[in-house]
């Protein structure tokens, strides 16, 4: 059960980390439950807090909160984009 | 190729050429060059580096082209972004689209354009006489976007 | 000089970049190449020749760069229309507008080539298999034009 | 009360000439007027006749029927035009 986790950009630096490699804990279902957990990491990890600007991609594509985690999933986070 | 995410300059009249080249139904090429300005919220910009999601980068610009030429009968596009660390004054991306008649190749070509920025995943930290610091997104690419129809970004937790 | 009416070619890409050239405050440049296609209302081209009213092409062009300008903020507009006798593939117009940010740019390079095709005074003569023939005023132009809220062309004793 | 009339593309070719001096008579004041004096010519200028899909332009800007006529102007005729 094991995923990928990409941070990009301010919340990255925010994090302190680029990507971890993530064992998915019992109940940790969707993008949005992986959200929440790694938010309840506490200090620096509450700008994964709902209600913060914060943005997922599941296997490089957007994802909303309700789609579903699963085992070799490469999850991302990060802020709205900026590019052009 | 369609799409290229790299850190190289490129040559706008080449690619506009391309989009054409040997094509004789082609009567119309729309494109867009977007360069680093040197200001930008009121700020002296000195250099910005633009971050990018490699493999995300790529797939969601091909699907930003798919999607426009699903919506308009279009006979080329090419999209061109760059990453890395950037001047006031140098290109960053180039969106061309060529097509029998100029409405679908403006309507496309500024289509891909809003939707490259709101949905592509890149982030520029500017270096300003302050210090470097991260873009916000702005509010009117979101709705520049949601002019389109389609759903805007999801936001997981919003 | 934001206005050439001319038998040669040009350049787009040096185009493109004299729009930024020195100008940091120039974040978009939008443009749009037309080019003679090889076929026109279902019959094949092989070549036209656009004639044009001199004096008053060059006039009328900048009256429409010059609307363009009060109209939006801009930093640079160029047009550039040729006549003479061009065969398909050959660039015919070149639009391009540099501005601080896209949506004013795409808009008034999309206005300056829907107002060119209504009141620039060129004319094509087609030369098909059939012989050469003068191309109709296509009606789709009109009604373009029409959408920027200003007046359409007069029409004398319609 | 001299003024030149040019004729363009397809126009030019159906009357027959790109242009002429013209003498103003008593009561052309108009665009309107030259044009339907010079359709009164008959035979090929009927191309020139009120329902015809014909522009005007004085001194090289677009004009109306309306727009007045005086001495030294450039008056041009032509078809719609085809450009870009």
């Amino acid at each position: 059960m094991n995923i990928k986790i990409l941070y990009f950009a301010s919340l990255r630096d925010t994090v302190g980390r680029a990507e971890e490699s993530f064992v998915l804990p019992s109940g940790v279902a969707t993008v949005g439950d992986l959200r929440a957990f790694l938010a309840d990491r506490g200090d620096k990890w509450d700008a994964l807090a709902e209600g913060r600007n914060v943005r997922a991609a599941r296997n490089q594509r957007m994802a909303n909160p309700a789609d579903p985690v699963g085992p070799g999933d490469e999850i991302a986070f990060f802020p709205p984009v900026t590019g052009g | 190729m369609s799409v290229s995410v790299q850190q190289a300059d490129f040559d706008v009249g080449a690619e506009i050429a391309a989009l054409s080249q040997g094509r004789l139904e082609v009567g119309a090429v729309a494109s867009f060059v977007g360069l680093v300005r040197d200001v930008s919220g009121g700020a002296e910009v000195a250099a910005m580096t633009l971050e990018h999601y490699p493999g995300m980068t790529e797939r969601s610009l091909e699907d930003i082209v798919g999607e426009a030429r699903r919506r308009w009968q279009l006979d080329g596009v090419r999209v061109i972004h760059r990453y890395g660390r950037l001047e006031p004054g140098d290109r960053i991306v180039f969106v061309g689209v060529a097509g029998a008649h100029r409405g679908e190749a403006f309507a496309a070509c500024e289509f891909v354009m809003d939707y490259l920025k709101t949905r592509a995943p890149f982030w520029k930290l500017e270096e300003t006489p302050d210090g470097a610091h991260w873009v916000d997104a702005r509010d009117s690419d979101d709705s520049a976007a949601a002019r389109w129809g389609t759903e805007s970004e999801p936001r997981p937790g919003d």
